[in-house]
């Protein structure tokens, strides 16, 4: 069993490598993205430093999204995905390695860098190490989320707007205790609750979601 | 500066690049031993700001040459596209490395700089924000370039690319004025043919000093680089054989 | 002779309004070839898909082994190699990759050198590291045959399998074939050019207007 | 001595902003030099084995 | 010459009325990461009614990126593209019908959407119409200069994040005049100097950025 | 005799670090025909994109009526037709609705009759009607084809055209050849199948290992 998960986790990992522009341009995407707000919204310190966390938050939803559309489409289209369905081991599984892989590829550069960020945006000290936290319990359940969405819409013409609409409104309840969390901190009052919730929702989607997905991908590939 | 090259041959180019990359990397070496003395030993502590000014001496010359080499990179490309000279490409590739560091160098020591003296590591100030752009477009242009697997045609892309983004070198120099913001305005302008300046003598004369030594280094090492660039290119080219196989036996 | 290995029985195609074909019957034992004849348009790569599983008929049945092969899918799958109009390579990565992972997914034991030998019998030797998008069309149809000599599939349904291939190629293809079917295989090809398919136990089979069947 | 690192307080700005841009001049110069060291090396030897196959397939 | 934009223009609308669906998904796109900013940052009215110009204009830039990566993807594809710079029109020309027809598949029902979203946000009778306006103003610029990521990037592995990474830095010029118009406006100051610097940009883009797209398209399809 | 309207002077093409040809010269004057042989992957296509700009050639020139097509590129693309492997047809919309946009791209006023009768003389009369993704491979050609008696277009170059023609279409074609050379007009093509394209000035060019010219 785990060794599948492994093996599955190291087989993501050695081909994202390959191509290494990948990986980094969702990072820079994440950036980018961040970056444009103070632009729109103008340099009043004040306001960028309230609307912090919400904005990283929904800039980390994006990014997470669009590197999620390639999750499974490689498989799929070179025909190794049908090969996978024929292993014996328990597709959730296989799936559950896709996800990690994936994570760690998209999701964890995130969360290093949001600290960066923050700075920018005028958070300081305590702010900084929630709004880390909440990320690394919420990109996860992002990852998980999403991967439902991208093997419902596999295969599928202009799959990479559909499957934003299948999933960001899965992901509004991560984004409303993660950033509610950092708010919470900021103002003083215990983010504990926040936090607490948000780890259900991780144990409820890491339980739930491989299999979903992996009801999909039969559903796709048939 | 690098014009004088332009017509030249890869082949001609490519021991005449090795020796001008020698000279001015010691050129430049020697500027910057003198600089940094200049910066930490000679110039006064100033009167307003503290010993902390003296972060100026590598984060005006990073500034400048950030932008500056990006102009000569649109240069180069847009030599290339109008010639077809494979050396223009070549040049214009192997200044973005460069470029994009010291673009970084700017960015970071003026959020150092920034928290002593502004009290915040950043502010969503007109010229940090394009200085930020300008390092989006570095990145934009390499990742675009390395996107591509046939070297010619990714040169000619991403050419293009820096032909587009040039425009925005422009934002960044003139933001102060068109916006009034935290960050300093010009203090050195150059009024027929003399230099006047709001600071002290010998801070603008280190500021020189330092400044020429980022461009040599730049010179120096974008030199190098554009040599390995050239026997990638031509690797199958009689004189890089003869080249090679002259050094090996 | 066999009992027959492959058999069609009252077979009809509908694509959109149009009916293709129907009430169409016939039966391949090892070692023979099937060419199908037929105009533009006529149906024929519609009966290689139907016979591939790929599209599904109107009515009639297929049967391998003298059992459904809808009941049987893993088995025939197996035997079977499809090479249609499509090449079904991926652009991106080189033509020993591509046949690699096609060997991988087979299931067959392939080793490295296997394939570089059916590379080179196809006259992709100097193009191996190239990423079949910068091949010609002619390499990149080489590359896809490639796979007949790697996989040890019984029955090979080639459709139009001569198009873009130069004379040495189709020379080539065609002793590819002669062999495949000496050794007891069974092809089902179509093709629109003037090519010597001459094999032992060789069946035509016109679609069209009328459809025929001798 | 340490005084004068202290830089009258803003020793850590100075010597972090000094520090990054000489480690990132370093390293960059470091790449540039290993990366035409290997690349003569690895066109030599292509270049060599090239030569090799050349003068033995006519025997 | 105008037959010519005409003809590319009426072929690009029919064959977007093939698939509707994605026509809506670009909009629904925009729709959905407008309304996610609320939840992130908190129900605070004025918070909110801050934000609004940037948050409707970051999400305008993000929805047109996203529909650009498919601007030329398909004729490229089907080998139409190799046909299309082969007529006897300037290529140019082309290439304005193409980001023509996209601007009004894509463009256009953000305009008409963005009052709606304005009002969830609080704005008001004028600010709302300065909304609209500039984004009326801006989107087609946002369409033109995407062209020329979108033709820079054809034919690339991960081109979807790849032409995020070109187009985002080159479209902020745009988003600092539309955005900065609106909350001029909000406060009270005119926003002629905004909206005339706009309109030169985009004079500017539409004079130049149908020729560059063009020789980034022969470069892409050689 | 003319003189000549295209004229190719010392043309070399280089693929990533492959040189296909060099010094190719050649000129072609109206009512010709030239034949480019060569095996698979000697760079045939790789010419004829570069005659009609769609590749960029290492060194030489290219030239129409003695001046660079560069210089003269519209009205150079005015003169020219040109037809490779991809098929250049949008999938989702009709044969019809395909050709209309080319005919009016290319500025010549084309009424939906001229369109209508093309369509039947290829033979596609009964599938006007369906998009082009569900016409069989043969068809979709057909369709293509059919530009050729649209567009008033002087020098047609035309990669491989009969692949996947049925033998009626392939003489269909080759009338339509000889009537378009017979009367003044210019064709370059390709082709590996064994056809008699036989008309009054006909060259061959063989590209491959040796460029050989005659
Ligand atoms: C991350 C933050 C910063 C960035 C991105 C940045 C960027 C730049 C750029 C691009 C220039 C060159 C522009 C020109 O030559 O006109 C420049 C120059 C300069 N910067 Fe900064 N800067 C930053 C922070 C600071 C801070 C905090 C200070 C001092 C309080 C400062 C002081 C200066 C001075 C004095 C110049 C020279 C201006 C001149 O003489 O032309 N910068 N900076
Ligand atoms: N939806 C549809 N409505 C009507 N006719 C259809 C539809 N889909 C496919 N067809 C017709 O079905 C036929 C499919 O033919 P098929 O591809 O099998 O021909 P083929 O014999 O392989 O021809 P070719 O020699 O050109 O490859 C075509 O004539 C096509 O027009
Ligand atoms: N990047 C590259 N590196 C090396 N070789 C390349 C590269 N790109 C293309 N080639 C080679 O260039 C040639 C292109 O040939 P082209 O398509 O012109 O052939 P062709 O004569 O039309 O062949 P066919 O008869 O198969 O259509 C091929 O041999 C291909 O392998
Ligand atoms: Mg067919
Ligand atoms: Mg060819």
């Amino acid at each position: 069993m785990l060794a599948a998960l492994r093996c599955m986790v190291i087989r993501d990992l050695t081909l994202a490598m390959r191509h290494r522009s990948d990986v980094l341009t969702t990072v820079f995407f994440f950036i980018i993205v961040v970056s444009l707000f103070p632009l729109g919204v103008g340099p009043d310190a004040q306001l960028l430093k309230e609307m912090a966390a919400g904005v990283v938050w929904v800039a980390a939803l994006l990014a997470s999204m669009l590197s999620l559309t390639r999750l499974f489409a490689d498989d799929f289209n070179d025909g190794t995905l049908e090969q996978l369905l024929l292993v014996p081991q328990p597709l959730a599984l296989i799936v559950l390695g896709k996800v990690l892989a994936h994570w760690i590829i998209s999701g964890l550069p995130l969360v290093l860098m949001s600290p960066l960020l923050g700075l920018q945006f005028g958070l300081e000290g305590d702010e900084l190490i929630m709004l880390m936290v909440t990320l690394l319990i919420g990109t996860p359940v992002l990852s998980l989320l999403g991967a439902i969405g991208a093997a419902l819409t596999l295969g599928l013409r202009g799959g990479g707007v559909l499957v934003s609409l299948l999933v960001l409104p899965l992901y509004i309840p991560v984004l409303i205790f993660g950033a509610g969390a950092v708010t919470a901190s900021a103002a003083g009052m215990g983010a504990d609750g926040h936090l607490s919730l948000m780890g259900a929702i991780l144990l409820l989607a890491l339980a739930l979601a491989p299999w979903a997905s992996a009801a999909a991908l039969r559903i796709s590939v048939e | 500066m690098f014009n004088l090259f332009k017509f030249a041959s890869p082949a001609t180019f490519y021991p005449l690049a090795g020796r001008l990359a020698m000279g001015f990397g010691i050129a430049s070496a020697i500027l910057l031993a003198i600089g940094l003395y200049m910066s930490f030993f000679v110039a006064p502590t100033d009167y307003k700001q503290g010993e902390g000014y003296r972060i100026m001496f590598i984060h005006v010359p990073a500034a400048w040459m950030s932008m500056l080499i990006y102009v000569v990179m649109a240069c180069w490309a847009a030599a290339g596209m109008i010639w077809h000279t494979r050396l223009s490409s070549m040049m214009a590739s192997s200044l973005a490395p460069t470029g994009a560091m010291f673009t970084f160098i700017a960015l970071w020591t003026g959020a150092l700089w920034g928290k002593p003296m502004w009290g915040a590591w950043w502010v969503w100030d007109a010229r940090l924000t394009s200085e930020l752009i300008l390092l989006f477009l570095y990145i934009g242009f390499m990742a675009l370039e390395s996107a591509i697997d046939d070297p010619r045609r990714a040169a000619r892309a991403s050419g293009l690319l820096a032909l587009v983004g040039v425009v925005n070198v422009p934002i960044i120099y003139y933001s102060v004025q068109w916006w009034n913001t935290l960050h300093q305005g010009s203090s050195i302008k150059i009024v027929d043919g003399g230099v006047e300046s709001s600071m002290s003598e010998i801070m603008v004369w280190t500021l020189l000093v330092m400044t020429f030594a980022c461009w040599f280094y730049t010179i120096a090492v974008a030199l190098c680089r554009v040599r390995s660039i050239i026997l990638e290119r031509e690797a199958n080219t009689s004189w890089v054989k003869e080249l090679l196989q002259g050094a090996k036996s | 002779m066999d009992k027959a290995l492959l058999e069609i029985r009252a077979l009809e195609c509908v694509r959109g309004d149009k009916q293709l074909f129907s009430e169409l019957s016939f039966s391949l034992e090892a070692g023979s070839l099937l060419h199908v004849h037929g105009p533009n348009g006529s149906g024929k790569t519609t009966l290689l898909r139907a016979i591939a599983g790929l599209v599904l008929q109107e009515c009639g049945e297929i049967r391998w082994n003298g059992e459904l092969v809808t009941q049987q899918q893993d088995e025939f799958n197996r035997e079977l190699l499809y090479l249609g109009h499509h090449y079904g390579l991926k652009f991106e990565l080189t033509g020993y990759e591509n046949l690699k992972v096609f060997a991988n997914l087979s299931g067959s034991e392939t080793s490295e050198h296997e394939v570089e030998a059916a590379l080179t019998r196809f006259g992709l030797a100097h193009c191996v590291e190239l990423p079949v998008k910068v091949l010609s069309q002619g390499q990149k149809r080489r590359v896809a045959l490639a796979r007949l000599l790697l996989q040890p599939s019984k029955l090979w349904i080639l459709d139009e399998p001569f198009v873009a291939l130069d004379v040495a190629a189709v020379e080539l293809l065609l002793e590819v074939i002669r062999t495949h079917v000496a050794s007891g295989g069974m092809v089902i090809l179509t093709t629109h050019q003037e090519v010597a398919v001459e094999v032992g136990s060789l069946q035509h089979l016109h679609l069209g207007s009328s459809v025929r069947q001798h | 001595m340490s005084e004068w690192f202290a830089m009258g307080g803003h020793g850590l700005y100075i010597w972090g902003s000094y520090g990054v841009a000489a480690l990132y001049m370093i390293v960059e110069v470091i790449l540039v030099v290993r990366r035409r060291r290997s690349l003569v090396q690895r066109l030599g030897r292509m270049i060599r084995m090239k030569a090799h196959a050349d003068l033995e397939v006519p025997k």
